[in-house]
């Protein structure tokens, strides 16, 4: 991947939480938060005019493009505004107020095993990252993208897959995800997908009203810009699977080699794919082919008789 | 005793070095010819000069292919 | 395209540099204007703005330590220097080594961010009834006209149109654009170079050269920097009302109008419009919008975003119609005369077709070009940024035979590298030639030496030390011969 | 644009005119394909209404490009853990100047891109390199999880230098050889490019090919020059498939056939529970500590949870203790191949659309794809940037939304999630 250059143009696709339930939770009303998204996305188009903006807002139902809007909406004009701001405000506004209004609350397929407080954010970034892909094709020159999802509710582990599925696709776009956690607990899909993608993730305090300085100080730089300031360090998540029979945290699991899912002990029979397992674990013998390995056979043979200890 | 000569001092290729030196035999500019690439000439006649050189090169050149 | 972008730099920065000529108190009162703060973060550089955003809700001041350490170790200088010129342009203010945003900035540009604040500051738009022929697309039209009638003139091929109001030729003879000669005003060398910009650079040096004209009249340049601004920020193709401008505001509106920026039904009528010249100022220059508005209309599938529909509005020639072969000819899909005379500055015109013009560069036509002080970068430039799409696609944009034919003929012009110096010879013994060798390179100032000749050529500069070297030498010898005696 | 003939059978793109399916020489009308009347690709383009060909060749674009991501779609298992050795010929023939800019250079690289996409689509597998020349096949690299071994081995210069006949048997021989430390969860597999027309071999190569199907290897080849019957039967007889690269491009797309998964078909293939170890990232900045796989020092580093030892990168085996460590992430990556998207169907005209515009990207029907048509010439699937025109609606079966073509192809390609469904 190229560098970035000064003079790139960039895209900005922010994905909104809309989840009523959630949000009234939250100590930090959706309005205010609300409010100081505009203002960040109105300083995002003022850095550049060829800046690109995209605005998605997804709640449990139903995931919609505000900005650019189907129907053009007619808003009055306010002369103190800027013109190219004001248009991009009144949509995000008007479409978040008919969305958290429930108005279209039936529309849109209902809710699949995805329960209150939890939104469908895998689908939001998946329409998100289709729109990058659009823009990106259809523009000559190269173009920078990446994305801010401001989030409020907590994960559907149900999303797991698909939102993993969303993360490394981004990741192979090289595009980055920016993630600013409004409340509650951490969300461990969305720390993964700032990590594996190279974004921030943000988690705001929680009367919130420092949110609007720490998005302008670290999710408003673009590519360019990151190459030359520090960004904040996140602290390191560690990877470590948790078992699908106990939601343990594992170092040593027992994968089902036909679906991938991870168990903390031994079992006849796959919890989540109902495959019989033949009665005996696989020791990865490939250790005894390996490369430093190959010119001293001992240690390899050590190595088995190591693992079989670990397991009996 | 150290003389000092005001003048210009012309880098050049030695192509042009010998054009120049064909010029000189005319009338004498140069003051002192310091080594193939470099002339020391009097500063007067360098836009004459100059000119002399670019119409010699026009003159000895020749499109190739010269559109109709 | 980089290029292009740097000459738009370079006129940005101009525009930059003479804000920081500005004193103080000038600047806050520019800076009283949320639109103005608008216009000139826009001129800031990527680095530059990210600072500013930083900075814009943090209510404290922070100190500048701090702020050198947002930047990674290896691009510390670029940091320091982009936080020295937002001091420079006043936008930055530091006391006891703590840096703040300009209190008056940072109020303004938060209001120009959230609105509110100065009511007039975008323009008042103009609610009374306006004449329905003025659409977008014909103010484009409008615009185009008049900015290429002017550029006409300077071409001089202005026979048939009318020549442009003595404000326009006041403002083209002050830039040197032109000059008054014996048969009317012909253009200047930087007249030609003018003519090779992009438009928006193009805009941007007549508002600069405004500016001045504005000084000289004594005008108050707040109040023209202010209205310039606003006008930058106005939106393409909507009514404003003029009442509330100054006087100066007045005058300058009808000046800017006969440029084409504006638009007014008729002098003194109570609204005018802005033209997509001015209004594309503050969206980046044309030729950047263009690929980027067909992708917004992608990404969109409407034309719901502004730099959507600046796509329609770019006159023909910003689209490229330009293509050009390896072997030198040239063929260009125009009909704007403009176009034709431009080209002609370095192309050999061999067919002219209602649509369409070929011919080639030859080395006769690039060399008139030359002598005529373009340079061969800014001929590629020009071709690089009008190629035909057809062209753009490929990389480089132009076949680098052609490229390379162009500097070679730029460089056979002056095969020599004149330069004025003193030329020293005849040294009594080695020591003193070495003595005087080595200060001068000291001073470094030698052009040419020869040891085994002990001869030297310093520059004219350089003489006037070493003669005084040599007549101090000179005295301490005599001295010395005295006291011997 | 490179024309895929992956599924000769059903691939029958008008404007392919060589493609008479490997299977039998018989045509569809039952005579034999040079029987048959010639197809001429420019028999297909009509000039429409206009008078311009443009409109019909997008279209015939947007179906070959629709055509090509077309694939199996039933959640079949899949062996996720792979063992494959790949076969590369060093013979003589390699030197032919037919695939700029020699054959074994295009071979390098395709297997350079192969090897990355490979372990980037198969976090967990396996791979292991066997060149073969002189009549004798050598072993490059062996069976390891480690991209950073194969690609190291692939830029020794010794590749470069070909040598007599290429010997398939002694290459299968030591393949098999390979494979069976591999255990039996894992799929086992051959991929070969070969250049060469002829093999010499020290023996019976039908008694390599029984062996071959008892040990369950599946064998596919891509062959730079010709179909040559005894390849092509291997191939077939061992459940692998047997293609004649065209070109550089084609060569790519064929070789990259065999990065997604295949479907395991043996009933022999067990399921087991193989252990992993989950390592913790290790990045104590005091001093730098040396890794066991590179041995070179550094800070961070992910600790094998049961040795103790520290490895650079991830995926990989302990080189200590042999546990193969993964992070979460690397298996979340192979999910796609377990569930993957089904086919969009395209969206005739007339039926009732449900989305006004593309449900993906929010594109409007009515309007050409601009993007499309606009589309950069490096575009991410092979042969892009044709397409745009038309409606070219594509409707997801499951949640019945419809996409663009940009979308169908981006989503099956790259995303591997339908936005409607998730």
């Amino acid at each position: 991947m190229s560098e970035p250059l000064e003079s790139d143009p960039s895209l900005l696709v922010v994905v909104l939480d809309v989840n009523a339930s959630a949000w009234s939770k939250s100590p930090l009303t959706v309005g205010n938060a609300l409010q100081q998204m505009v203002i960040f996305i109105n300083a995002y188009l003022a850095l550049k005019p060829e800046n690109n903006l995209v605005v998605l807002a997804a709640n449990k139902r139903e995931c919609k493009c505000l900005y650019p809007a189907d129907r053009t909406t007619t808003i009055e004009r306010d002369i103190r505004v800027y013109e190219q701001f004001r248009v991009v405000d009144a949509t995000v506004l008007s479409g978040v107020q008919s969305m958290l209004s429930g108005a279209e609350a039936m529309v849109g397929d209902p809710n699949l095993g995805i329960e209150e407080g939890q939104t469908l954010m895998s689908r939001a970034l998946s329409r998100a990252l289709c729109h990058i892909h659009r823009v990106v094709e259809g523009t000559k020159s190269k173009v920078w993208s990446r994305m801010l999802v401001l989030s409020a509710a907590d994960d559907a582990p149900r999303e797991y897959i698909s939102l993993m599925n969303t993360i490394f696709a981004a990741q192979r776009m090289g595009v980055l995800i920016d993630i600013c956690k409004v409340f509650g607990g951490d969300s461990v899909f969305l720390q993964q997908a700032a990590e594996i993608t190279g974004g921030n993730y943000l988690k705001v305090d929680t009367n919130g009203e420092s949110m609007l300085q720490t998005l302008m100080f670290t999710c408003l730089a673009d590519h360019y810009t990151r190459e030359v300031l520090v960004a904040p360090t996140n602290e390191t998540i560690d990877f470590r699977a948790t078992c699908f029979c106990h939601k343990r945290v594992v170092d040593i699991g027992y994968v089902c080699s036909v679906c991938l899912s991870i168990f903390c002990e031994l079992a006849p029979v796959c919890s989540t794919c109902q495959t019989k397992f033949s009665f005996r674990i696989a020791r990865s013998e490939s250790a005894q082919s390996n490369g430093v390995l190959k010119q001293s056979p001992k240690p390899a043979a050590a190595t088995v008789a190591m693992s079989s200890l670990t397991l009996s | 005793m150290i003389k000092a000569v005001k003048g210009t001092l012309i880098e050049c290729d030695p192509a042009a070095r010998e054009v120049l030196l064909k010029l000189n035999t005319k009338d004498q500019f140069i003051i002192e010819d310091l080594d193939n690439t470099h002339l020391f000439i009097n500063s007067t006649h360098l836009e004459r000069v100059q000119r002399a050189l670019d119409e010699l090169m026009n003159s000895n050149t020749y499109e190739v292919g010269a559109p109709p | 395209m980089a290029t292009q972008m740097g000459s738009e730099e370079e006129f940005k920065s101009t525009i930059a540099e003479y804000l920081e000529s500005l004193p103080a108190q000038f600047c806050r009162r520019v800076f009283s204007n949320p639109a103005a703060c608008l216009a000139i973060f826009r001129l800031l550089s990527t680095v530059g703005k990210h600072l500013v955003m930083s900075m814009l809700y943090l209510d404290s001041a922070i100190k500048l330590q701090d702020v050198y350490q947002w930047a990674k170790p290896d691009h510390q200088p670029l940091v320091r220097s982009k936080v020295h010129q937002l001091r420079k342009l006043q936008i930055l203010t530091e006391e006891r080594g703590n840096v703040s945003l300009s209190p008056v900035f940072r109020e303004q540009l938060r209001n120009a961010l959230t609105g509110g604040g100065d009511f007039s500051s975008f323009g008042i738009p103009f609610t009374g009834a306006v004449s329905g022929r003025v659409s977008k697309k014909w103010l484009a039209s409008y615009a185009n006209d008049r900015w290429e009638a002017i550029l006409h003139f300077m071409v001089g091929h202005s026979a048939d149109a009318e020549p442009p109001s003595e404000s326009v030729r006041g403002i083209l003879r002050m830039s040197r654009l032109m000059e008054d000669s014996a048969e009317g005003m012909k253009i200047t060398n930087s007249g030609f170079q003018f003519l090779l910009q992009d438009p928006s650079s193009q805009v941007w040096t007549v508002l600069l050269q405004y500016l001045r004209l504005a000084e000289m009249q004594e005008m108050d340049v707040v109040e023209v920097l202010n209205f310039m601004f606003q006008l930058v920020s106005l939106q393409l193709g909507r009514p404003y009302s003029t009442e509330a401008l100054t006087r100066n505001q007045q005058k300058m509106l009808a000046e800017l109008c006969s440029f084409g920026l504006l638009y007014q039904d008729s002098v003194g009528a109570p609204q005018f419009y802005p033209t997509h010249l001015i209004t594309s100022l503050s969206s980046g220059s044309a030729s950047h919008s263009a690929p980027l508005s067909t992708s917004g209309s992608a990404a969109t599938g409407r034309s719901a975003i502004p730099a959507a529909s600046k796509g329609e509005l770019a006159k023909p020639s910003d689209q490229g119609f330009i293509i050009l072969e390896t072997n030198c000819r040239v063929y260009a899909y125009t009909q704007s005369a403009l176009q034709i005379a431009i080209l002609n500055l370095f192309v050999h015109l061999v067919n002219r077709f209602p649509n369409f013009i070929t011919g080639a560069l030859t080395r006769d036509s690039v060399r008139r070009a030359l002598s005529r002080g373009i340079t061969a970068d800014q001929i590629i430039t020009f071709l690089t940024t009008h190629a035909h799409p057809q062209m753009q696609g490929r990389t480089p944009v132009l076949p680098i035979t052609v490229t390379d034919q162009i500097r070679l003929w730029e460089q056979e012009r002056n095969r020599l590298r004149p330069t004025a110096a003193y030329f020293y010879k005849d040294f009594g013994q080695k020591a003193e030639y070495e003595r005087m060798f080595k200060y001068a390179q000291d001073i470094g100032v030698i052009l040419w030496a020869s040891n085994e000749k002990r001869q030297l050529v310093v520059t004219r500069q350089g003489h006037a030390k070493i003669a005084e070297l040599v007549k101090s030498q000179r005295a301490a010898a005599a001295a010395a011969a005295a006291a011997a005696k | 644009m490179a024309k895929g003939n992956k599924e000769p059978a059903d691939d029958e793109d008008y404007i392919d005119i060589d493609d008479t399916g490997p299977g039998d020489l018989k045509g569809a009308d039952g005579g034999y394909a040079w029987e048959e009347e010639y197809k001429r690709s420019w028999d297909v383009i009509q000039e429409d209404a206009s008078g311009s060909i443009q409109s019909i060749v997008l279209g015939i674009n947007d179906q070959l490009r629709h055509k090509r991501r077309v694939r199996d779609t039933e959640a079949i298992q899949r062996g996720i853990i792979r063992h494959v050795v790949l076969i590369i010929d060093q013979s003589e023939n390699m030197n032919l100047r037919d695939l700029m800019p020699t054959r074994i250079q295009a071979t390098l690289t395709m297997a350079n891109a192969f090897i990355g996409e490979y372990f980037d689509q198969n976090p967990i597998s396996q791979l292991s390199i066997i060149a073969t020349k002189d009549g004798l096949a050598e072993k490059l690299t062996d069976l390891s999880g480690n991209p950073m071994d194969h690609l190291g081995a692939l830029k020794d210069k010794a590749n470069k230098d070909l040598a007599g006949e290429p010997s398939l048997q002694n290459a299968l021989e030591l393949a098999m050889h390979t494979l069976k430390r591999a255990p039996t969860h894992g799929s086992r597999e051959v991929v070969c490019v070969i250049g060469s027309l002829t093999t010499c071999d020290p023996g019976d190569i039908a008694q390599t090919l029984e062996a071959l199907k008892t040990a369950q290897v599946r064998v596919s080849m891509v062959h730079l020059a010709a179909e040559v019957h005894v390849f092509k039967r291997i191939c077939k007889e061992t459940g692998g498939v047997f293609y004649v690269a065209q070109n550089e491009d084609n060569m790519k797309d064929l070789l990259f056939e065999n990065v997604p998964p295949p479907p395991i078909v043996s009933a022999k293939a067990t399921s087991d529970m193989i252990q992993m170890g989950f390592p913790i990232k290790a990045n104590n900045a005091e001093v730098p500590t040396p890794c066991v796989c590179h041995h070179e020092l550094g800070f961070v580093g992910y600790i094998c949870p049961r040795c103790k030892s520290k490895v650079c990168t991830l995926p990989t085996d302990c080189d200590v203790c042999g546990l193969p460590l993964v992070s979460a992430p690397h298996l979340a990556r192979s999910y796609h191949h377990l569930f993957p998207e089904e086919n969009f169907k395209e969206v005739v005209s007339g039926d009732m659309a449900v989305d006004s515009t593309c449900f993906g990207c929010g594109a409007v029907w009515a309007e050409p794809l601009v993007a499309a048509a606009a589309a950069a010439p490096d575009t991410s699937e092979p042969g892009g940037g044709g397409g745009g025109g038309g409606p070219g609606k594509y409707r997801c079966p499951r949640c019945k939304h419809d996409y663009c073509l940009e979308c169908d192809i981006f989503i099956h390609e790259t995303l591997h999630n339908c936005p409607g469904c998730v």
